[in-house]
């Protein structure tokens, strides 16, 4: 078969049937267009991601230890389950509980019994990674490259990562100026722009609570634009959410009059491959991505 | 030899121990020193390095009468003559895999790397011995036969258990 | 024919003929060992061993009565003791005591023994019942064995009052001047073509202020001028050979392509070089400065002659080129056949000063560094200030300007697991130093950013004072960030440091014209290849490996071997200079005894069981063993021989033993340990 | 004056001693005419009851090969010991116990289910064992006990010297030969060989590399061997190093790796221990799993290190232990 000879476990997590949906829309089409096998985690349950870990870590730790172990359980025989998390939250979380289990004999132990009580193990076979990893470090650009029917040349996109999924636990990338987002963008024919709020806070979960968060968001919005961005490309449902839906309050509070589309890379991704804009979920924008002409 | 051979209550296993000067020899010391009690089965012979260890010294450890033999030193990568540690791991690992063949279990010889720090661990390893040896139960090698033995009674008898 | 023939397995005699007449002394230490070991009871059990002849108890038999007790016994017309085993506390503790004591009573100080029965018995075994038992088992394994030792010599090797210094910086140079007073040779290699290290690209130097030129080019002109100093710019320790006392080693010569005798470091050259402007980065400016491919590295350079860099001189890359230099060196000076050079010096002890290397901040991207053209290193804006420098001493941005406001970023590849753990200790008082120096020559707003201010030295924290009151700003907090981007107008076009001030538990944006990156000291790339040439270790951070971090600073694991300065640590300039000197007093103390003392435990191959097999040498770690070709046998250098006894346990012919712990000793110390008990 | 007189002896063994006697090609008539052979089964017809109307010490020299298994072998050497004055151990199995010396790895028990009970090659439906009696018309015999342990010569009778091999290189029996005729005899016990190892005299041992290490072990048909070079060196587990030299490095100057029947050296006590610290020491590896792994391509080192001296490993053997079944 094409695409890696892996075969990886997909781990939705709960925004991915709702605010996410764009999110999983768009990466499942492109993973099967590139021929990387993906199969959902089977009984899969919440990560336990940021809120529920500041007010119990030990019981969020043990919700994404039931995912790792589950994933253990579905490929028996594979030496190491890859499980494909494409939320940054969920993939922070579980890369945290991972470390925590692996590392640290207290909740190690803690977290086995709790498993053991379900009849479930974690033998650590289990990794965690994220959609960029597998495809610069598994899949590869060059193979990418091959498949890109229809280049965004023209097209300019601030590559935004948020804070999660480059900082602290993971390592397929740079914690401060990340890049493997930035590649993948370039592969496709788009001009990844230098602007340096890759990793800005998008505000989390404040952003509905008080406005002084707002500005995070702001800054984020006005360097893309002022970068010359085109759009924001966004891998995680919470930062794309944020990006998104707080323009107009932004324009209001700021008074600012610029718009940009906020996407998910792997939609740019299904652009550049040649799958239908509504079969990305794109349809979803509130901000409607216009291709230059050049496309 | 002193009598081995008989299981009684009160038998207590007989231990020796290759330690190097540096590290494991200076740790047992540091266990005295901290007053760090433990099981007095074990005599330490010591070695100026765990390379010095040679595998006939282990066999002779168990002809001359030890129920098992316990080798220490330095952790790996902090040998004091850089890597003499790393030739008894060698050593170690062919002879525990011939010994097995020759019917001696794997616990009568151990293998432990101990720092001039770690008192607490010469401890832990000169009681878990005594433990695991207490468990295994006396060795019970055959006499070498000699033309007088045998004048005696034909070596066969005393020697043969079976399987 | 026949013996020649037909060798064979004769029974072992003991070593000496004599037959054994052993002592055996127990003793109580106080309480410590007569509380849970029954000292009379061991007595009489060794009384009743083999060869034996007296076996008494003491108190303390370590103080002077136990001592001459014994010695008494070794000189009894009767008793003629000729072997001793001491049964008390860990040989690490007494075994020199006892072996002076037997040797000024007339025997061979390793016809000794010890029983370890204090630290391996009585502090360990609580029940006296089973304690005595193992004593006896330990005592009989001693008598045993000392039954089997043989006299040994320590040896002594003579030392090599040449010595060699790597790395000429301020503790090299401190280092080799001591020495070469002393009237002793000194050879001191440098990697770059003038020695100076970082002092000399300073401006001041801090607490004093100091001009640090003044303070070290006399230095650098004395090494030049100094008699007993050989120095060897633009080179490097290519091979080690050898041990302490008597190393060999061969230093590597980079082809300068001038010739270093005739130079005069006139500059005609310079002047004359086909290229009319400086075009290329200058090394010793850190970039901040041109220099040509035929170059002097800096006015007081030492040795002040010219070099040419083979990567842009037109002759050497091209071999197209009118060789103007040459054609206006009145010495003929310029070479460019010049081809490296191999030296081979023999010294008996060395010293490290290799120094460090700046932390490289394209490592930190948060901070721009190689981003933005005016966030600088420290080392850089050393050289701005620098009078000498490349703008002669005003500190300016790269399109001319003054910069009006300056950040100043502590802890760049320091405190900071991403990069550096370590504190580079340095750092704190250099970037204050820094901040005088910017805002007497700028008179703009300056901005500390720090962690935690560390200023431990004398009239350091004076010093430190003394800049809170010129009015620099002190903003305590790791900066996040530094970022040319603009949240309003008071930040257009400027560079923003992000940080959070942890005094006011705020995040502060401080926008500036000019950032300064505090870089942190860092271990050479190739430390680790050094330590290994010199068969010395690095720490997992790179750092050389002193002996003991308290006791042995200076000392390494390899005898002879010393190390000075920031190559052990990130040191400032005090520290590196008395450290350098204490390395030079460890030097000329191993000169001035003129020889070394070996323990004999060394190992040694009978020649007539060595079949050549070659299974010993690769497994010697110092390389002692090598291969006799026309005898066909292996060969034990004794004097690299530390006694690990590696060989000796491997050599599958028992050729190779090892002195005072030959198979033998060890077979006997066996039986003893298990016959008895 | 009449000629010594010399006896021949084989206990368990495979008769390549006798061989390495026929070995001696011409120079055998000069030994014929040196000494009388008085008792040699494999090439003469004497009985044992020629041996019994011997006066004591009547011969000058027996030589025994073979190892002690059975009460026959038992009988018949002290038998020799009385009507000999020298008694010399001749070859691997009569030295050190050689080849038949690794049954002692196992109980009789199962080396006799092994041989007679329900291995594929064998049909014995009642399981019939060795007997130490039959009945034939003529009465009862008697026939040899298997005894529990292999054992060499000298574990049952007093050996005043040995020569050793498998078999026995004719060079050394040669020298002996002349030594005994020459009354030019070592003190007693000694080995009958030069007392330093094979690579001493082997052809390859000038081809190896100074530093001898080696990245992993391979038996000889694992790999294609350069006959030109040293074994140990290609990896090929050769036990020149240990093994004691007389044999003129027959093995491997043909390219077979040596596998010790010269036995061990004077200052060697237990031969397969001190082989196993040489071949170990020099694998090139400091890494627990890697050298683990490494050490799988030896799948039997008792076999191996003691192949021709197991009854001579300081353990000689464990009573009471539960053996792996083959």
């Amino acid at each position: 078969m094409e695409g890696t000879d892996m075969k990886y476990i997909y781990y939705p997590g709960c925004s991915a049937s709702g605010t996410g949906r764009g999110y999983e829309e768009s990466t499942l089409p492109v993973f099967e267009e590139l021929g990387i096998e993906m199969v959902t985690l089977e009984d899969w349950n919440c990560c336990g991601a940021t809120a529920y870990m500041s007010v119990d870590e030990a019981k969020a730790f043990a919700l994404s230890a039931r995912n790792l172990a589950l994933a253990e359980d579905q490929f028996p025989d594979m030496d190491e389950v890859h499980i494909v998390a494409p939320c940054a939250a969920c993939y922070l979380g579980l890369l945290k509980a991972k470390k925590y289990i692996d590392t640290d004999p207290k909740i190690g132990g803690t977290i086995r019994k709790a498993l053991q009580s379900a009849e479930l193990d974690y033998t650590g076979r289990a990794k965690v990674r994220h959609p960029l990893d597998v495809l610069v470090n598994d899949y590869g650009l060059d193979k990418l490259k091959e498949k890109v029917k229809r280049p965004l040349t023209g097209l300019k996109v601030a590559a935004y990562y948020g804070c999660q999924i480059v900082r602290p636990y993971s390592d397929f990338d740079e914690g401060h100026d990340p890049q493997t987002m930035d590649q993948v963008l370039e592969v496709l024919g788009v001009e990844a722009i230098e602007w340096p709020h890759k990793t800005r806070c998008c505000g989390g979960a404040q952003t509905w609570s008080s406005d002084p968060f707002l500005e995070l968001v702001w800054i984020i919005l006005k360097d893309a634009i002022g970068s010359g961005g085109d759009a924001v490309a966004t891998a995680c449902p919470m930062c794309q959410f944020n990006l998104e839906c707080f323009q107009n309050k932004i324009r209001a509070k700021f008074d600012y009059q610029k718009k940009i589309p906020v996407v998910y890379f792997t939609q740019l991704m299904g652009l550049a491959l040649g799958i239908d804009a509504n079969k990305l979920g794109m349809n979803r924008l509130f901000e409607r991505l216009e291709l230059p002409a050049s496309v | 030899m002193s009598d081995n051979g008989s299981v009684k209550n009160n038998w207590e296993p007989r231990i020796v121990a290759f330690f190097c000067n540096w590290c494991t020899y200076t740790g047992a010391d540091l266990a005295g020193i901290s007053r760090m009690q433990y099981r007095p089965n074990t005599r330490v012979i010591r070695l100026m390095c765990s390379g010095r260890l040679d595998p006939q010294f282990i066999m002779k450890a168990f002809r001359e009468g030890a129920d098992g033999v316990l080798v220490g030193g330095c952790h790996p990568g902090d040998c004091h003559y850089q890597e003499g540690n790393y030739k008894a791991l060698r050593r170690i690992t062919l002879l525990k895999k011939m010994l097995a063949q020759m019917g001696i279990e794997e616990g009568r010889l151990r293998l432990e790397w101990i720092s001039a720090s770690e008192g607490d661990l010469v401890q832990k390893a000169m009681n878990s011995m005594a433990e695991t040896i207490r468990e295994l139960g006396p060795l019970n090698l055959a006499e070498i036969p000699t033309p007088h033995s045998h004048d005696k009674e034909p070596v066969a008898a005393g020697v043969e258990g079976g399987a | 024919m026949y013996e020649k023939e037909i060798g064979m397995t004769t029974p072992e005699l003991k070593p000496n003929g004599e037959k054994s007449r052993i002592g055996v002394y127990i003793c109580h230490c106080g309480t410590n060992i007569a509380k849970t070991v029954d000292v009379e009871a061991l007595r009489e059990f060794a009384e009743k061993l083999p060869d034996v002849v007296a076996a008494r108890t003491y108190k303390f038999v370590c103080s002077d009565p136990g001592q001459k007790m014994i010695r008494d016994d070794i000189q009894d017309p009767d008793l003629k003791v000729n072997r001793v085993v001491f049964v008390g506390c860990t040989p690490r503790l007494h075994e020199m005591t006892f072996r002076k004591v037997i040797s000024e009573a007339g025997l061979n100080e390793y016809y000794l023994q010890v029983a370890n029965i204090r630290e391996h018995v009585s502090w360990v075994t609580p029940d006296k019942e089973e304690g005595t038992e193992k004593a006896k088992a330990l005592l009989a394994g001693a008598v045993r064995r000392v039954h089997e030792h043989e006299a040994l010599e320590q040896r002594r090797v003579p030392v090599n009052p040449d010595v060699l210094i790597v790395g000429g910086g301020i503790a090299g140079i401190t280092a080799a001047l001591t020495i070469a007073d002393a009237g002793k040779k000194v050879y001191l290699v440098e990697r770059e073509p003038s020695i100076g290290g970082y002092m000399a690209k300073f401006d001041k130097t801090f607490p004093t202020l100091d001009c640090s030129a003044c303070i070290l080019t006399p230095k650098m002109s004395s090494v030049k001028s100094h008699p007993n100093i050989t120095l060897w710019a633009y080179s490097e320790v290519a091979e080690v050979d050898g041990y302490v006392g008597n190393f060999k080693i061969k230093i590597r010569r980079k082809p300068r392509y001038v010739d270093e005798d005739t130079c005069a470091g006139c500059y005609d050259c310079v002047e004359a070089c086909v290229f009319k402007k400086p075009k290329f980065p200058d090394e010793f400016e850190v970039g901040m400065g041109l220099r040509k491919p035929i170059y002097i590295p800096f006015p007081q350079a030492t040795p002040l002659k010219a070099v040419i860099d083979p990567n842009t001189c037109l002759q050497l890359t091209t071999g197209k080129c009118k060789q103007s230099c040459a054609e206006v060196c009145s010495k003929n000076s310029i070479n460019f056949d010049q081809v490296e050079e191999i030296k081979e010096i023999e010294v008996g002890t060395v010293i490290l000063a290799t120094g460090f290397k700046a932390f490289d901040p394209v490592r930190s991207p948060e901070y721009g560094y190689g981003k933005y053209d005016n966030v600088y290193t420290s080392v850089e804006v050393e050289r701005l200030c620098n009078a000498a420098g490349p703008t002669g001493g005003n500190v300016v941005l790269r399109d001319g300007t003054t910069p009006k406001s300056i950040a100043i970023v502590h802890c760049v590849g320091s405190r900071d697991k991403k990069t550096n753990a370590w504190c580079s200790r340095a750092c704190c008082m250099y970037s204050l130093k820094l901040a005088h120096l910017v805002k007497e020559r700028t008179d703009g707003e300056v901005f500390n950013f720090y962690i935690d201010m560390r200023t431990p030295g004398k009239s350091y924290e004076e010093f430190y004072d003394k800049i809170l009151d010129e009015g620099v700003h002190f903003i305590r907090g790791r900066a996040a960030e530094v970022r040319n981007w603009a949240l309003d107008e008071a930040e257009e076009g400027k560079l923003v440091v992000r940080a959070e001030d942890s005094m006011m538990g705020v995040v502060r944006r401080i926008p500036v014209d000019m950032v300064i990156l505090s870089v942190g000291l860092e271990p050479h790339e190739d430390a680790n290849e050094v330590a290994r040439m010199f068969n010395m270790s690095c720490g997992t951070e790179g750092w050389f490996t002193e002996r003991h971090p308290k006791l042995a600073p200076v000392h390494t694991f390899t005898d002879g071997v010393f190390i000075a300065g920031a190559c052990q640590g990130p040191k400032d300039i005090p520290d590196s200079v008395s450290q350098a000197g204490a390395a030079a007093s460890e030097v000329l103390a191993l000169i001035d005894k003129g020889y070394i003392e070996l323990e004999p435990n060394t190992a040694f191959i009978d020649e007539d069981k060595c079949s050549g097999c070659h299974t010993c040498i690769a497994l010697c770690p110092y390389t002692a063993i090598s291969f006799n070709e026309e005898k066909g046998k292996a060969e034990i250098n004794e004097a690299l021989c530390k006694g690990c006894g590696t060989c000796v346990a491997a050599c599958p012919a028992g050729a190779a033993q090892q002195h005072h712990f030959t198979d033998d000793q060890i077979y006997e110390e066996i039986e003893g340990v298990l016959e008895y008990v | 004056m009449s000629k010594p007189k010399v006896g021949f002896y084989w206990c368990a063994s495979c008769g390549g001693c006798e061989e390495s006697v026929v070995d001696l090609a011409e120079d055998i008539l000069g030994v014929v005419d040196a000494v009388d052979f008085v008792f040699f089964p494999v090439a003469m017809d004497f009985k044992r009851s020629d041996v019994e109307a011997m006066a004591d010490g009547e011969m000058a020299v027996c030589m025994i090969n073979g190892a002690i298994r059975t009460s026959e072998q038992l009988e018949m050497v002290e038998l020799l010991r009385k009507k000999s004055q020298l008694i010399i151990a001749y070859g691997a199995c009569s030295s050190l116990g050689g080849i038949p010396g690794l049954a002692n790895l196992y109980s009789k028990e199962s080396l006799l289910k092994a041989a007679y009970g329900d291995e594929l090659s064998t049909t014995n439906p009642d399981y019939t064992l060795p007997q130490t009696e039959i009945k034939v018309k003529e009465g009862m015999l008697d026939l040899p006990e298997l005894h529990d342990d292999v054992k060499s010569l000298d574990m049952v009778v007093d050996v005043d010297y040995y020569i050793p091999g498998c078999a026995p290189p004719v060079r050394l029996l040669k020298n002996a030969l002349t030594a005994i005729l020459e009354g030019n005899l070592p003190p007693k016990g000694a080995v009958l060989a030069p007392d330093i190892a094979v690579c001493d005299e082997c052809s390859l041992n000038k081809t190896k590399p100074e530093k001898m290490l080696v990245s992993e072990y391979k038996r000889p048909h694992q790999d294609h061997i350069d006959p030109e070079k040293c074994l140990l060196a290609q990896g090929f587990l050769c036990l020149g190093p240990v093994t004691r030299q007389g044999c003129d490095a027959a093995c491997p100057s043909v390219g077979m790796p040596c596998t010790g029947c010269q036995g061990p050296l004077g200052s060697v006590v237990d031969f397969g221990a001190k082989a196993l610290s040489g071949i170990a020491s020099i694998l090139d590896s400091n890494d627990a799993d890697e050298i683990a792994k490494l050490f799988d391509e030896i799948p039997d080192p008792a076999g191996t290190f003691y192949r021709y001296s197991y009854p001579k490993s300081q353990l000689f053997r464990r009573t009471n232990f539960k053996e792996e079944t083959k």
